[in-house]
This record gives structure tokens, C-alpha cells and sequence, in this order.
């Protein structure tokens, strides 16, 4: 595919890696962001070809992995309780809730459904008028666009039966999370290219000049990621700390004003909970009162009691990228992917599962 | 098509009464005639002679009707090739339907027409069948299942025991294309040139094969459900042997391979028909290969790894820029990823 | 990873009595619809990042070559072949 | 029952990744191991020799536990003894499930041991599986199939050709006791003693008539669906033989009658399992009776019918009061009826 | 079973079988009314016992057979159109309407379901609160009172989402027009026995008197249908009409007051298509206005248009019996119970099928 | 033929708070539930008509053994074995 498989060339992938080993001079923790990227790097095996001195560390960058247990909990409730019709996209549904999963709801009979795109979802709404459609609206910034358009569509359509539940996790606020706790130590960032598609960059240069700290914006193919790592080590060597963007052919310094119109036009920031690193300050969306009529939480009311996490799982500490998943007590022991104790194991695009599928540390 | 008065199988098609009888006698199943099913007893009369295998699958696919074929001829290659991955040629097959009521007959007839083809072309026989209707909304219109059964060639030495280190690993074609073909209808994918599902049958392709290299065809196998992954994990595993993959050399369609990369899923995974996996002596790879360049089922065919002895129990394959990863088996259904 | 890929536009169509614009969008031979909402500027033959049916970013010809040249802009790599080499082809 | 850290079946169980291998991991089918199915490849390795019966079916029943027995043995009985219906010696079955996610492991294990015995008391083996799992809605809990090969008994000769005018109909127990046992739990209908389907192996009982009235037993055949009436009905048309049977000599269970009544269903067309009838000539028939009263599974056998010269393609049933009716197929499913 | 199988004896049948034959000295013909009578003649092989100047006349006596087309037609617009949970009678199921029968509609994916008791369709409207429930409630006026009490319960429940769509036929009109019809010839009846269990014999003495025929209650035992036929003959040969009750152990001559009770509370009687034969007058139920709340056809106001019946189809003339099923150019042809052109050929009661099944005249 | 059988009271249950009396009614060894709202005199040991789960009669056990007489009545029968013969058994 154009503007894809050219970034997969094996040969400019050597000679990015040869430049890298050639650029570094001493050891830097460099992390990458969004779990898009780490999935690039584990898949491709990038992170055994960087030399030692370069250590990746994997960033909090999986809105599935993130999404509270609470509102799991509550999707699960809508779906087998309340007897909507669930919609949401295929990570979601293993994320294992305090009870169950959604996938788990579905075995037992729940009407919990696959998309591709919030847009079908009012599709289902108009097609079901007797059913309550719910679209589970997680995601960074990049996929708040989408689930906007979701809410403005059924509101200029008049459907009725359509609401989402939102879980939105928002990506500036997070980077400035992991900087200031104070066990973390990266020292350059590869910030996430598809968030940027939708924000821009504007956010980044005050907190690349607060904490003096590189900032790339970088894609997914594994020239992409390596030419990111490449520019944060350059910038590391020669003690800059600026925001540059190696994605320039995606994402523009002042993002997509459009999309920014349609998120603002349905959400308002607040705070938001994260799954296992807990909550940070104005790092979400809420669907705004305007479009109360499509916010599953309020149409719904459904109030849960917050059950407690795991104890044993440190997924805090990985996506912060203070601990390795393998450093984690649990991990490929009773925590697997087919029976994951904490979220970064469940999708692919977790830190944990990442490892535990790639990098061969444990027997499957 | 036999002229019928009635358009769509209801329960009473499979209460054994006078409509299931109509359907026998309808003349459908007239398609699948021959001496042996026309004896309509409980069960077939075979002669089989020495060693002989015995495979049996059940089918369920959603859409039933798929770019590339359907559920019929799926359920007939499917054991047909199952068979042959036993070193066996396929001979005779039972065919047995549970029918959600409400099934268009015409439906049901083109899977019989497709089940015939399947038969002819892969030259077995249908000998004993079964057909159950149950009630709408307690399947999902219509599951099959096929066992089958074939002398086994006096030249195979089909074990995953023969496997040894240096053995070379043959893919007969591309990867992903019949999963992706059957995703492309549920998820709404329009293809430029239509992606299609390359099941068919094997047995010639296979019986070719050992006939020429005899015991040198250490093992084979049909990488189906869980995809070819899946497969030669299962075998490192089990057969305690180290592979090498090299993703460069996986054969693949670019639509197919497309359609992967906007649903986020991993060709790996994807599940395949009419593909096999061969491992082979390595000395004879090559003319493996060679041979089957000349067969149409093997004209995509590639060495896409080796049986190593370092990390037995591993499978690592070499991404297209040279890094290494591990590949573990799938862990659950693959689901569409947003991220 | 916010999976999105990017496709070009092969039509457009107005849905729902003007109120959608949509595309037909090729992706390596196959085609899935997106929405244009997010780009009203985006035409017939353009390159489109796509995400959860939303085309949210116009692919920029220019920049998409740098990352073949950076190499070489960076000074470092005295006997880079031609960059050409590795620009998209054209189909 | 093994420990497993899953209680019911979902999708994964049969992606054909982890969980599916976790499944057969699991211990659950450690209880049908033998050498043959322990190889676990695409298919099974078995010897025969000469003439061999091949049937297949796929089973479908609710509630799959019901009084008596499961759908598991159900589905062993079923095949064993449509191989016992063509005079052979059942040996090896194939075990295909499609299970509807949901399904509670303990059920599935509950089956499995059903299964086991099964096969035990029948003397067989499962060689060869495939389980399936579909979405939750697009099935019914589990459906079986089983598919078997058996050598032929020398002696046997069953055929509907050799059917002769004279012959006496042999049923070897009560009619209809299957079919309503799973007709009370689904009508809610409580038994003072339970009534019991009566599924079983008829194998070694069929197999020593073989061996001691050989040539002498024209025809053997189970009436499953469609019940006792719809079979002979079947066969009297496709020989062309006329059929005298007698309502007073149908050995039926008093509450089984009751139930029937209840209901307004006809017993002559209510499902039976672990029944068969059996057509013998006139000169044996009394023999074959007083054998048959010899064996659990025939103590209430009674001859119900004889072969007659008038009225081919007719079955002629005197009433208890000595009126003629004429007996036909069943038109459709049996539904309850008021009126 | 007590009560059930001593009427079942075979010599006592011989005895009455001689009896009758001894008695009889000229040809007549006796109609039983019921169709359950018609089951137990045909299934018991008594008609080619009787002697041949006995002709038994099959009547109208199976009210699935001739509930109206046009309500098949609303049953099965209520399951596929509006949803509802459609219960019935099993036999009610084949019945072909104008387009398809309830078990096409089935078969298409509409919740249609076979129940033993109209009390059940009451509880599947509790356990299903957010789905309307309608209960196809035919029959005679041996049914009227379970169906009439399942709206009574529904109301003391309140139960909402219960109404049922019924389409009750009463017996004693129906007679009435059988010998009001010219062409028709019958000497004698067989009343139904279970009829009058819950109206009691009175309404047949002005009838018996006025058109000077024989009736007798009859039961539905071998042994029952032959004395009600020598009891029908005894009076014939003596040129004598009156009521009898030859099933006297249930019948109560005043029939069950506690039946009727329920019955007039919930219906009252209204003129009453049958099918095949037309319009009866005063021969059916309407719901009284009082449960209007229960009464499907006044719930969901479905005008469907009258559809024509078949026109080779002459049921009319077999359930008022001037002809015999045999006698039907299209018996055994194109009408099969497999494939029903009429209502006689559908119910086992119905005396095409009775005929089809039983009496052996074709090849199934 | 409103398919109606007779069978035994064995047990009865008032239901829905006293608006309902059931009765487990037995019917030659198996036993369903039967309203006894239309004959609310009926008891345990009864033998009821039952049709489409109501019980609608009570059986009257005299007039139940008039069939086994009745062509001892008219006369026609001389030589008729004793009538109790036929008479339902006790069980
Ligand atoms: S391995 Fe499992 S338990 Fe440990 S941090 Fe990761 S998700 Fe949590
Ligand atoms: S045989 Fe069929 S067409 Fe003729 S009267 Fe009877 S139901 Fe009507
Ligand atoms: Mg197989
Ligand atoms: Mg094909
Ligand atoms: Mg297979
Ligand atoms: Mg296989
Ligand atoms: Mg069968
Ligand atoms: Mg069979
Ligand atoms: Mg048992
Ligand atoms: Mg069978
Ligand atoms: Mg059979
Ligand atoms: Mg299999």
C-alpha cells in the first residue's frame, strides 16, 4: 500500500539502525507513547536490533488497557441487564471487567456487537428502533472524532435509541503524568502520531520546555518509529529538548481543526480515571449537557460499586514505564492473555501482552 | 433443479416423516447419486483393504455463500484434505446437514451442487448421509459435517516423529486468503478484483507428491482454524522442535494483506483452506518445490522456514527488516482492533 | 495504536439529503467507506489516513519523502543511492 | 472432572488457538484416549479388512439431558447401532461437536464421561474429533455428530431384498418411551416413576442373532424419528411388500400410553432409541422371539406385524377393536393437539 | 388409564357391533358432530365394521378447521409484523392462511409458540414483560373457559402485555345450519361430548324436537361412539327423536355452571364466520368490551383484507356433510395434509385428513 | 375433538395468593398441573375431565358403568357375563 509498505524497506531500516548506533553515545530510556508504536517495535523486532544503550520503555498508550474497571463494569450491566444492544470495537471485549468481560456477557447471551466504526453503531439504532443501542466510546483523542460524529449524526437523524458510553483518555496530560512521578526516568519521548493527526502539536513545546525533554511525533512503520528514535537520541546527544515532527506527512503543526470542532462541539474536558495509574486531572472527555440525551451514563444512570483492582498487578508501574511487564510477579504465571489479571495484558497493543506474544519470554 | 412445492426446509423436513422422505425423493440428492448411497440403508457397505484413515469435520461459516466458493464444497475438501494430510487417498465420504428451518431450498441445492463438484474433482464418493432440521434461531442455517475415509499410500510416512533438524518448511500458497475472503463479506469490504477463497481439494496435489518423495514428506498438515501460526507453534511444541519463519518469504495476495493491515489483524492468525504446510528432508526441498510450481494448487508455493535445533519448542520468525520475534499461538478469536 | 491507515479516494457521495459527505476510499486494492467530515477540503484521487470509518488526514506528498531523505539531509550518509528509489511509486 | 480455570465454552475454545489447544490440553478428553485417537493428527490410522459398514449422524436433542440418558450417548448408541442395523461389528467412531458458547464445562464433561461409557459398554472407540464453538443464538447448547466403521458380520446377510412374504416384524421393546421421555420434560408432564428414553447399544445383542439365525434375518433397521409407523411405512414402499401389524401386540409402557394421550400424540410416530425392528422369517421367528426375551435389551420384544402378499406398499393396522386402518408417514412434526 | 381404556374392550365392541347390525333395517345416516368422534372412527377402524346401511357423516367438529382465514391471516401479521409472541394450539399451526400458516411464519424467524394450556401464554407474559403476548385462542365451547380464564387471570395479575385473538365457534348453531341446509340428508347425531360438558344438553331438546331428529351425546371411546350410534339407530328404528346422553359419567344435563359463569363473564355471543361454510348466526364469542384491554383484535386494530379461499376447495360441503372427502377433485392430489388447500385436510380432526390418513384411499 | 382426559386429584395448591386453586391431577402414573377454578368442589382423590390444563368435569362413577350395561338394559343380551368385568378396576 502507497505511503505504507515504502516505510518497511529493510535496507533504510539498516542504515536508520547503523546511524543510531553511530549517534549514541551513552545509555537513554526513551518512551514511546502510544502502544500503536509499541506494537511496531515488538513486532518487527526493532527492540532487539537498537543497541543496548537505547532502552524503549512502553508508554500508557492503549485506550483499551486504560479504560476504567468501573465503566467495563457498567457496559457489561447495560448489555446483560438493561438488555441494550452493545456496541463496540473488537479490543474492548476482552478486557476483563470485576465480573466479566464482554466477551464473557456475550457467551452468556448479551447482544454485544463487533464494529468497525461508531457510525454503524446508528446505523444498528435506526434499524432497531424497539432495542437501546449503546456504542462504548473509548479512546485517545484521535478516535474522539469518530464517536463525536456518532452523537451529531443520531441527533440531526432524530434517533432516540442511541447513546454512548465515553471512557476518553486524552494523551499531553499522561506524558505529564509519567514525567512527574518521581520513580520515572525517561529521558526523551516518541509522541503519538495519530493523536497528533487530530490536537497537533501545539501542546507539546510547553512541556518539552518545562521538563526539558525531546518531543517527536512519530508514525508507525518501523522506518517511522526508527527515524523518531534516531531524532530523540540527536537531540539527547546534542542536550536539546524541542518537539519535532517525523510525521510531517500525516500531521500538521495546528492538527485537524475540524475534528477539533466536532469533539468540542459533543465533549468537555474533566478529569478521567485510568485503569491502574488512577485519575488525572482534565485528562478526558464528558459528553457535553447539550448532548445529555445520548450520554449512556446519564440516560441510563447506572450507578456501580468501584470494585477493587487487582493487587497483584503492577500495570501502573509498566505503563509508566517504572517496571518491565516481566519484572511483574504475575506475568505468563497466572496472568496470560487468554486470562489476563490486568488490562495491559488484554489487548495486543498492551505493554504485557506485547511482551508475553513477541519477545518469547514465556511458553504459551 | 427438481421442481419442488416447497421453498424453504421447515422442522418437518427432518421429523423423518413424509416431508423428510419428500426430501429424499425430491430428487436434490439425486446429485450425490451412486451404488453405494442408493442402497439408503443406515449406513454404507465399503470394502477397504490394510491401512486406512478416518478424518471427520464438522463446518460452520458465516456467510454460508462466500467470494470463492461455499459451505459444500468447504465441508467436502475440508476432510478430503484432512485425509491427505494423512498420506491417505480420500475414497468415500458421509455428508451430514442440521439445517436451521427456513433454509431457501434453493440454497440448500447450490451447496448439493457445490458438494457434487467438490466430490467429482476430488474424485470421492458421498456413501451415507443424515439431515436434521432445528428450529429458527437454534443454529445458523446450515452446519455440515463430512467424515471420511481412504487406504492410506503404501509410500507415506506420515509422522511428526520423521521431523529433523534442517528440514525445510513449504507453504503450497498464499497465506490468509480464505479467511480474509469470508471477513471481506461481514465487515463490508468491497475488493478492486475480488478476493476469493482458495479452498479446493489437496489429494491430488499430496498423492503426487508422496508418490514422487515418498518418505522424504516428513508431515503434513492443513493450517485451518488459528492459521498457519497456530499450526507450526503446535508442532514445535508437541514435537519439541526448534523453527526459523522468515516473514519476507510468506506468500501472500496484496489485497489480502491489505485488508489485514485496516482490520489490524495478523495473516498469521488468519485461518487458510486449500493450503497446506509440508515439512520436507532438505535435500529434497527444492524439487519439492519445483514440482509443485508445475500444479496449479502449488504454483505460489515457498520455503518459508526451517526445523533449527536451537530453541526447541519456539517458533521465531525474522520480521521483513531482520528483527526477531517470538510467534505464539492465537489467543482467543481474532477480533477487528481499533488500536 | 489508534489504527489507521491511509487510502485514496476513488468517489464521493452525498448521504442522508446532503447532510453526510462520504467516500469510497481504496485501500491496496480494497475499498471500505469513510467519512469526509473532517476533511470538506478532501477530493477524488487524494491520499486519506482513515480511522474507525473517519478520513481525519490528508497525506502530505512532500513530507511523506522525508523520511527517505532525512538520512542524507542529516549529512551522515555520504553514499545514499537515489532517493527516488524509495518514493512511492506511482500506481 | 479436571480443574480448569474456564467454567463455560466461548468462541477462543474453538478459534483453533490457545484455548482450543487449552481445551484439548485440558484433560477433558484424557477420557477417551486410546493409542489411535493419542496421535491426534488431521485424521485416525486404522486397519480394516474386507467388507466394512460406514454411517454417519449428527444428533440434535433438548433438553440434551434428559431422563435416562444425554445427548453424548445418544449419539454413540445412535451410530453403533445404525452400523448394528447393517450387520456389522461397530469398532471405530469419529466424535464431531458444535458447541453454542455458553455451554457450561461441566455439561460438555458431563457428556464426555456419557460418551465414555457409551463407547465402553458398546465395545468401540471415538479414533478421530473435531469440537466447534458457535456464537451464543446460532446454536442449541451442543449438537454430535458421531460417524463409525465396523467390519461386517460373515453371516449377516440384511438386505430389503431378501424380505419374503410370511416374514414376521419383530419389535425388540416398547414403543415411543424415547421420544416422550424428552417430550415430558419439555412439556412440563411429571411421571410417578420416571419414564426413561431407553437409549442403549444394540450391537452385541443384534450381533448374536447374526451369529445364530444368519441368513434367516431379512432386515434390521431402528425406528428413530419418524417412529415404528413412518419406517415401515418406508420400507413397505420401497420393497413393495404389503404389512399386516396389530395394534394389541405393541408392548408400549402404561405411562408412556398416558402420556400419549395427554398430549394427543400418536406412539406409532414418537421418536424411539435403543429399539429395533426386525423382519425374520416365519419359520425362525419364534426362536428369534424367545432369544431376544433372553437379553436386556429384548425381554419385551413381541412380534407385531407380518409380511403379506395383498396390498403392497400398504401397512394394514387392526385396531384393538379389530378395525383396518391404513397406516401412513408422519405428515410433519408431531405437535401437541387440543382437538 | 381408569375411565379411558375399559371403553377400549374388544369384545364389548363386538357385542355392540352385532347389536347394531340386528337393530338396523334400513340405511341411515348419522352425522357426528365432533371431530374428535371422526378420529376415533377412523382411527379405530370402525366405519368399515358398521354395517353398510350405516353411513357416518363427518361434521363440522374441529374448530381449527374452520376458524375464518382472515384471522390465520391476522395471527400471522401479529407474529411477523408486530413482533408479538404468537401462542397456540399445536394443530392450529399448519393451518394454511392466505399467505403462509403460523409454522411458515415460524419457520421465517416470528416468535410463534405451541402451548398445551392458554393459563401458560399468562405466565410467558410475565417472564416477558417487555414483549406483547397473544394467545390464538379457537376452539369450542370446551375451550372457552380456559381461554376466558387466562384473561381473567391476566386481569387480576395485571398482566398488560396479555390479549387474545379469539375465534370461538359454538356448536348448537352449527347443527342447526347443517339441517337447515337442503342438500344436506342426515338422520341422526352424535353430539359432542365435551361440548356439552359445559353447556349441558338443553339447547339440543328444542332442536331434536323441532326438526325431529335423534341426537346423542355422545363420548369419544370405541365403546362410546358405538352405543351413541346404536342409541341414535334404537330411536331411528322407532321413529322416536330425543336427547340422549350416552356419556352421562361427565356429562351433567345442566352442563358445568361455574364454566359458564366464566365464559359470560369474559365473552359474549356475536354472529361467527366459520370457514368453508360462512356465516353462522349467534354461533361465536366476541370479548366482551369490559376486556377490551385483552382482546387483540380491538389492541393492535388490524384490518386485513379478506382473502378468497381456495375455489376448488368444497370443505363447506364436507363439514355440512354432503360430500365425502373423496369426492374432492383435489383430495390425495394437490391437497395433502403435507400440503393443505383447505382446513379439513390440515387438524388430524379434520375429516379430509381423517380420510387421508386413516382410511387408506391414497398413496402418501 | 377438545381432547380431554380423566384423571386422579392427588395434591391441591391454592396459587397467586389465593386466587388460584390448582391440582396436581395424575393420569395413569404421570401427573400436570389442572385449574380447579371450574369445579370448586372437586378433592383430592376425584377423578376430573381435564382439557387444555382446566379441569371441567367431575367423573360420576355410576353413570360411568351404564356402557358395560347398557345392552344388558335393553334387553338384547341375555347370556352377558357378570358386568363387573368391565367395571374400572381399583388400582
Ligand atoms: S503481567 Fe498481568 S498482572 Fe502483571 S502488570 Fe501485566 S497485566 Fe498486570
Ligand atoms: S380434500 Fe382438500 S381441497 Fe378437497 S375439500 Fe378437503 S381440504 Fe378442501
Ligand atoms: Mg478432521
Ligand atoms: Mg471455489
Ligand atoms: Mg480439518
Ligand atoms: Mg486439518
Ligand atoms: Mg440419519
Ligand atoms: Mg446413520
Ligand atoms: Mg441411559
Ligand atoms: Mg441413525
Ligand atoms: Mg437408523
Ligand atoms: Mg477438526
Amino acid at each position: 500500500m502507497k505511503y505504507m509498505s515504502e516505510y518497511r524497506d529493510p535496507e533504510l531500516a539498516k542504515k536508520y539502525l547503523e546511524e543510531i548506533k553511530n549517534t549514541v553515545s551513552r545509555p537513554w530510556s526513551i518512551m514511546e507513547v502510544c502502544g500503536g508504536q509499541t506494537h511496531s517495535l515488538v513486532k518487527n523486532g526493532i527492540i532487539e536490533m537498537l543497541p543496548d544503550k537505547v532502552t524503549m520503555i512502553h508508554g500508557p498508550g492503549c485506550p483499551v488497557c486504560v479504560t476504567p474497571l468501573n465503566l467495563i463494569d457498567k457496559a457489561v450491566y447495560l448489555a446483560v441487564e438493561k438488555g441494550v444492544i452493545l456496541c463496540s470495537f473488537g479490543d474492548m471485549l476482552r478486557v476483563p471487567g470485576s465480573q466479566k468481560s464482554l466477551l464473557e456477557a456475550k457467551a452468556e447471551g448479551a447482544d454485544v456487537r463487533i464494529l468497525y466504526s461508531p457510525l454503524e453503531a446508528v446505523k444498528i439504532a435506526e434499524d432497531n428502533p424497539h432495542k437501546e443501542v449503546v456504542f462504548f466510546a473509548v479512546g485517545f483523542e484521535t478516535t474522539a472524532p469518530a464517536n463525536a460524529l456518532s452523537v451529531v449524526h443520531a441527533h440531526r437523524r432524530g434517533v432516540k435509541n442511541y447513546s454512548i458510553l465515553a471512557s476518553h483518555v486524552l494523551v499531553p496530560p499522561a506524558i505529564k503524568a509519567v514525567i512527574d512521578d518521581e520513580e520515572s526516568k525517561i529521558d526523551g519521548f516518541l509522541a503519538a502520531g495519530h493523536v497528533c493527526t487530530i490536537m497537533g502539536n501545539t501542546e507539546y513545546h510547553p512541556l518539552s520546555a518545562a521538563y526539558k525533554v525531546p518531543i517527536v511525533v512519530t508514525g508507525f512503520e518501523p522506518l517511522d518509529v526508527l527515524q523518531g528514535i534516531l531524532m530523540v537520541i540527536r537531540q539527547l546527544e546534542q542536550s536539546k529538548s524541542e518537539v519535532e515532527n517525523q510525521y510531517a506527512r500525516i500531521v500538521r503543526e495546528e492538527g485537524n481543526p475540524d475534528a477539533q470542532k466536532v469533539i468540542d462541539e459533543v465533549f468537555e474536558v474533566r478529569n478521567q480515571m485510568w485503569r491502574g495509574i488512577g485519575e488525572i486531572p482534565e485528562s478526558g472527555y464528558a459528553v457535553r449537557e447539550k448532548y445529555a440525551d445520548f450520554d449512556a451514563t446519564k440516560k441510563y444512570n447506572v450507578t456501580i460499586e468501584e470494585a477493587p483492582e487487582n493487587p497483584d498487578c503492577i500495570s501502573g508501574q509498566i505503563m509508566k514505564g517504572i517496571k518491565k511487564p516481566f519484572e511483574c510477579s504475575q506475568f505468563g504465571k497466572t496472568c496470560k492473555p487468554t486470562n489476563p489479571l490486568g488490562a495491559p495484558m488484554v489487548s495486543s497493543e498492551g505493554a504485557c501482552a506485547a511482551y508475553y506474544h513477541f519477545s518469547g519470554l514465556v511458553e504459551a | 433443479m427438481p421442481k419442488l412445492d416447497f421453498d424453504v426446509i421447515t422442522l418437518g423436513h427432518g421429523s423423518g416423516g413424509v416431508l423428510t422422505n419428500k426430501l429424499l425423493d425430491s430428487g436434490v440428492f439425486d446429485l450425490l447419486s451412486n451404488d453405494i448411497l442408493d442402497e439408503r440403508h443406515d449406513g454404507a457397505f465399503l470394502e477397504l483393504h490394510g491401512k486406512t484413515a478416518f478424518s471427520t469435520d464438522s463446518f460452520l461459516v458465516s456467510p454460508i455463500f462466500f467470494p470463492g466458493g461455499n459451505i459444500g464444497e468447504l465441508a467436502v475438501n475440508g476432510t478430503v484434505n484432512d485425509l491427505a494430510m494423512c498420506g491417505a487417498n480420500p475414497k468415500y465420504l458421509s455428508l451430514s446437514f442440521i439445517i436451521e428451518e427456513g433454509l431457501p431450498v434453493k440454497e440448500f441445492w447450490d451447496i448439493l451442487v457445490a458438494v457434487k463438484f467438490a466430490c467429482q474433482k476430488a474424485g470421492v464418493q458421498i456413501v451415507t448421509g443424515d439431515t436434521k432440521v432445528v428450529e429458527k434461531g437454534k443454529g445458523d442455517k446450515i452446519f455440515v459435517n463430512t467424515s471420511g475415509v481412504g487406504p492410506i499410500h503404501p509410500k507415506a510416512k506420515i509422522s511428526a516423529k520423521n521431523i529433523a533438524v534442517g528440514d525445510k518448511i513449504i507453504i503450497s500458497g498464499n497465506v490468509a486468503s480464505h479467511g480474509m475472503a469470508i471477513m471481506s463479506v461481514r465487515e463490508g469490504l468491497e475488493f478492486d478484483s475480488e478476493i476469493q477463497s482458495d479452498t479446493t481439494n489437496l489429494n491430488h496435489t499430496i498423492l503426487s507428491l508422496i508418490e514422487q518423495f515418498g518418505e522424504n514428506i516428513h508431515l503434513l498438515t492443513d493450517p485451518t482454524r488459528g492459521g498457519v501460526a497456530t499450526v507450526l507453534k503446535e508442532i514445535a511444541q508437541s514435537s519439541e522442535i526448534g523453527i526459523d519463519l522468515f516473514q519476507k518469504d510468506f506468500p501472500m495476495d496484496e489485497q489480502v494483506a491489505s485488508a489485514c493491515e485496516l482490520l489490524g489483524l495478523d495473516p498469521l492468525y488468519v485461518a487458510n483452506e486449500g493450503l497446506f504446510l509440508a515439512f520436507v528432508s532438505e535435500s529434497e526441498a527444492d524439487s519439492v518445490l519445483a514440482t509443485l510450481h508445475e500444479d496449479e494448487n502449488g504454483k505460489n508455493a515457498r520455503i518459508i522456514g526451517t526445523v533449527v535445533a536451537e530453541h526447541p519448542k519456539q517458533v521465531i520468525m525474522e520480521s521483513a527488516i531482520g528483527g526477531k520475534r517470538v510467534i505464539s499461538m492465537l489467543p482467543g478469536e481474532q477480533l477487528p482492533r481499533i488500536c | 495504536m489508534c489504527l489507521a491507515i491511509p487510502g485514496k479516494i476513488k468517489s464521493i457521495e452525498i448521504q442522508y439529503g446532503g447532510m453526510v459527505r462520504m467516500a469510497k476510499v481504496s485501500f491496496g486494492g480494497i475499498t471500505k467507506e469513510a467519512s469526509l467530515e473532517m476533511l470538506p477540503d478532501a477530493d477524488v484521487d487524494d491520499y486519506v489516513l482513515v480511522h474507525v470509518g473517519v478520513a481525519i488526514s490528508k497525506v502530505n506528498e512532500e513530507e511523506a519523502q522525508k523520511t527517505f531523505k532525512y538520512l542524507e539531509e542529516i549529512g551522515e550518509l555520504g553514499e545514499l543511492e537515489d532517493v527516488d528509489e524509495y518514493l512511492p511509486k506511482s500506481e
